[in-house]
């Protein structure tokens, strides 16, 4: 027993923070939002080749994984920077092309270098316009898709671009293995997680400037107490994330996504409320992470799928 | 205590009920945070203006129909439970207008209400500042003294419509030696495409260009666009902005119409117990917004005038539009993420609600001291 | 439409305000809640007499009613001021009994004066051990009991006696009158938003003489924000109370039950957190009205049954 | 990063569930703030004394097993798992023990500690004053120099557990002289059957004396009652604080066990869906509520102290607790208003959480300035 990240995963997280803090990653994503993936792509690389997809990817397919502890780390700090692209859904493919082991030598290997980019959808596939491989699931099986219609649907979140997948395709499982929608749950719930610690620290720092009144608006017990009710929702949202990632019990798993997207979302009305008017122009980069917090909501289980999974598998007492 | 309508008021509601039958667009307009939009919207205002349905509550005389509150209240229930698009004219009609009505000079009413009624003329608001949010007192945008008239210098922001208006109005600073901050301030209209203005459209959450900087270059405007007297400026904008805040910004025909449409929703979604409660309190919500509203409109007509009662329909409706948004958005499930819908633009529209028109915190603030009469503090 | 109360209703409610608030009524309470019944039934006479009932009973049986917005005005009183006993429970057995014509005769008149105190209830029937009348709701009949047995339930409202009927009795009506039991959730949700609006005055008027840190604590924010938030949410039940009087359809009234209650109910929290301890306590006043806001929720329809009664038959467009 | 508990911590979870499954009351004893129940309660701290299960985590030498923070959360897990009662001894072992090993001298620690392990003598704590809540630094009652100890003059209140309890612990002013109010404050132990004390009991909402009045009237302490120097008590009162709003007031154990009960309860009522969300939130907010507790212990173990983390805990528990029997109440419907049971007894206990240990609101100060760093401003 000793529920702390290591030192060797705290220094993994620190490196990517330093990449993607110098990587200047909102005009990144504004780029992305645009449908200009030249930037995107050029960091995709570099993420992966940090690590972020190793982990969920065995080795026999040149990962690391299964590592869900570090894909987590990993993923806290991808939604802390509000990197853009389909992050979770390139996870979530390894996951199902494990499954598959005669493609899996295949497509796997320049999923884990960032060579290519993969996403999984619907009736959408995040990203589909620019992503290399395209699985989709339908009727309980898994596809891969001869790739998405050019055009896209707008996101609330600017940086999702919401792609139709073209009908066909190539069957890959006759089944959707079970576990492997709890690995993009789990990455959904860190990439809140980070998203809601952005937004906390970055309100944060605004309050602490912004004069109204004459005084900063950080010295109001209102906003000291929004602040600090969003601080206790996502420090205990973090360590039923990292409980998950030790179990990969898919009820744990639906409990941390319940708790770090709700968090994150509660997170993100306090963070407009207290920048106000500027808060709410997409200009300002706090709209990277306010709109992120409202889609991750409904991403691989919305909250009342995950309360279910909770009721129907959550026991206490081991 | 009486809530059925006289009549009058029935023949007027049925009236009102007829025509939108046969004008409201069957197919929505495009946003109206677009170029297209607006234009679209614009021209709806002139096909209600043609049949006296844009601004019923003027005067016949600028083309309304001296409806009166209670009327207006009918008119707002029927023309959303039509589904009759947004009103890009409201900056005008329930902010500018009032105030000429009550400030302004008959030249000015006789000039100005016309083409706002009509949309020929639309408005945008010119309030805040980058430095001066809910701190109005703080403004610094300049209005200097010249021939016949005044300069403008100095910046604005949060311009709502302006990226696409045609005029705006505001308050400007003409005396900077006033000896307290809200002196020395002048309520001034002015036109968006007068030398040595630049709009600089801003992008709300979606990139819809809702609002906009204005800079403010020496802008001449004569002395028949001020309203009231120089330097009272700021007692003319707090009545307005008691109307803004009181009962017209947001009718409760709105929420009754939403709240059907959640219903609807809800029910088509198959009545998912789980969601239930949420959808009965929206439901009750509207209802509670809509009796309130007529109780705050009865004392208002006899006589007792909108206090700080204000502040709390501000919070109720600015969180309840809010939260049905969010409601209608969890229903929808992973479809509640796309963003060209209905609810999704409504719900990006009502993130705006609790931090505009006097933040949410400003107006409990104004309730607890005000209303429950609690010592004064520093916030 | 003029959606205001009338001089005369507002006289009324002043005349109930100032009757009960010379009877010391927090005392009365108290001895009622130790089951020493006689200071409560001498009150019992006076409300009844000043015409707390009357507005529930036809006038063919020496009523004025139906005249709900009146009964309305008086049971807002009857919360603000604390009043125990069956006063809602005397109101439904008056609606009930109304359906009953060879009984109302003889049973209406003194309910009306006060000389009867009548009770209703199935598991459990409110202070059925000191009730003249005691009515029983079981299968779908309504039945005229004998009585109830000595010992009472406590309540978590100490001034709630729970007794329980004993069994048999007279079959009074052959099934409940669907109307009645409206009767019942309105009064309770006028009494329900009685007590929240005196929790918000006693608290207003505590707060702003409570000294810590030097100042009164009701110049803090965070004191200011919770007790605008109640205002609001009791200031909008208000007048979906009188809406639901005016018309008496079911739908309404549900509305009115759930948003009264509710608002006493957060009103209460409110309450009790800004009083700290000596809020917690019996003998501290505030205690009356604290534990009345939660069990009201609870009374003839809980929210759970009320906001199902408006999704069945709430409205909005005529 | 792990979760599993070394074999011989298992071993230890096996041996306390074996125990508790053999001694824990098959029907609940009487609430322990009556006096019967209270004697209950002291003879059940003596059956666990026996077996050496009343303070797990002290030294063998005062009674305990040495247990350690994280087989006293392991214990805690079982204990409350099993149904066991509340444990009436709680004021002394978590509150003053830990002062005692801290500040205590030796011979305290022999004299005290043993008859706190077996219940002979039940604590209270007298912290409070009535112009003294959330403000401990303005305490008014007095320690008076005397020969071999002090007089105590003035009044306690909120004393939890002082209605049925042996001996009480507080803070008293020993130098009114003292430059700053939270200076000159001294730490003593006394006797609440000494001569000049009167106890006045209080009831809580349902009317249970869950806590009393001290009228103190020179009633002597013996110098061997100080706990510490003289005049320091702050700093010691602190300490101890401290650890109240810790991780030791409430264990994950308790609401664990709590949410299991909710969820029985919800299935046994059928599983409504209306209910669904909110019992879900039950079970993940105990889980997060564990797991919280298991990484702070961690970093304890790893030599980090608690600091004002120990604020979001306290909200945390103490906000959930209340939820989580408000919603027990709601599943149990009309019948939830019956104050005789577990579930009423439990919310009303709950409902002092959020104001008690330092209220909510003081801790979301200290979250905010101390952890978030926020500037400090007047509240």
């Amino acid at each position: 027993m000793r529920f702390l990240l290591t030192d060797e995963q705290r220094a993994f997280a620190r490196s990517l923070d330093a990449l993607l803090t110098a990587a200047d990653t909102p005009s990144v994503a504004r780029a992305w939002s645009a449908g200009e993936h030249t930037a995107g792509r050029a960091l995709w690389s570099r993420i992966a080749g940090a690590g972020v997809f190793a982990p969920a990817v065995p080795e026999a397919y040149e990962g690391m994984g299964p590592l869900p502890v570090e894909l987590a780390v990993a993923f806290v700090e991808l939604g802390r920077h509000a990197v853009p692209g389909p992050v979770v859904e390139t996870v979530l493919a390894a996951a199902l092309l494990s499954g598959a082991p005669e493609h899996a030598a295949r497509l796997l290997p320049p999923l884990v270098s960032g060579k290519a980019m993969a996403t999984v959808g619907s009736a959408y596939a995040l990203d589909g316009d620019t992503a290399d491989v395209v699985l989709v699931l339908a009727d309980g099986k898994v596809w891969l898709s001869p790739g998405c219609r050019p055009e896209v649907r707008p996101s609330l979140d600017p940086a999702r671009r919401l792609a139709v997948p073209l009908p066909g395709g190539e069957l890959l499982c006759p089944a959707v293995p079970p576990d492997a929608v709890g690995w993009a749950r789990l990455a959904t719930a860190a990439q809140a997680l980070g998203v809601g610690l952005a937004l906390l620290d970055r309100t944060v720092a605004y309050v602490g400037q912004r004069i109204q009144f004459g005084v900063p608006i950080g010295s109001f017990q209102a906003v000291k107490h929004r602040l600090a009710d969003a601080a206790i929702a996502l420090e205990f949202a973090r360590p039923l994330l990292f409980g998950a990632a030790l179990s990969m019990a898919p009820a744990d798993i639906a409990a941390a996504k319940v708790a770090a997207c709700e968090a994150a979302y509660a997170t993100a009305r306090t963070a407009l409320q207290l920048h106000g008017a500027i808060g709410y122009t997409a200009e300002y980069d706090l709209s990277l992470w306010l709109t992120k917090a409202r889609v991750l909501r409904g991403a691989w289980g919305t909250p009342a799928e995950c309360r279910a999974a909770v009721l129907r598998g959550l026991r206490l007492h081991g | 205590m009486d809530l059925t309508h006289s009549p009058a008021d029935e023949a007027f509601r049925t009236e009102a009920r007829s025509w939108l039958a046969a004008h409201v667009p069957s197919t929505p307009l495009p946003s109206l945070e677009t170029g297209e939009g607006f234009a679209a919207h614009r021209a709806w205002e002139t096909e209600l203006a043609a049949d006296r349905w844009s601004v019923v509550s003027w005067p016949a005389g600028y083309g309304g129909r001296d409806a009166g509150l209670l009327r207006w209240l009918i008119f707002e229930e029927e023309y959303y439970a039509a589904g009759a698009p947004g009103r890009v004219g409201q900056n005008g009609i329930s902010l500018l207008a009032p105030t000429l009505f009550a400030h302004g000079t008959e030249e000015q009413r006789a000039r100005v209400l016309p083409p706002m009624a009509t949309g020929e003329v639309i408005w945008a608001q010119a309030w805040s500042e980058p430095e001066a949010g809910s701190d109005l007192a703080s403004l610094r945008s300049r209005a200097v003294r010249t021939r016949g008239g005044w300069l403008l210098k100095g910046q604005k922001t949060w311009s709502s419509r302006a990226a696409f208006a045609d005029r705006a109005f505001g308050l400007f600073r003409s005396d900077p030696d006033a000896p307290k901050p809200h002196q020395g301030l002048t309520y001034l209209m002015f036109d968006l495409r007068a030398p040595g203005v630049t709009v600089r459209p801003i992008g709300r959450l979606d990139g819809k260009p809702a609002f906009a900087e204005l800079f403010l270059d020496d802008v001449f405007v004569p002395d028949e666009d001020v309203i009231g007297e120089p330097g009272r400026g700021w007692r003319i904008a707090m009545s307005t902005a008691a109307d803004e805040r009181g009962l017209t910004l947001r009718s409760p025909g709105r929420y009754l119409a939403a709240a059907e449409r959640l219903l609807a929703l809800w029910q088509a979604h198959g009545g998912p117990a789980s969601m239930g409660d949420r959808v009965a309190d929206a439901l009750i919500g509207a209802r509670a917004y809509q009796l309130f509203t007529y109780a705050a409109a009865s004392r208002f007509l006899d006589g007792t005038p909108i206090g700080p009662e204000a502040s709390l329909n501000k919070v109720f409706w600015s969180e309840y539009d809010l939260v049905l948004h969010e409601t209608a958005l969890d229903l929808l499930g992973r479809e509640g993420e796309v963003a060209d819908t209905r609810w999704a633009e409504g719900y990006v529209f009502s993130l705006a609600g609790p931090l505009y028109a006097g933040t949410n915190e400003i107006q409990r603030d104004i309730i607890a001291e005000r209303l429950l009469g609690l010592p004064k503090g520093r916030r």
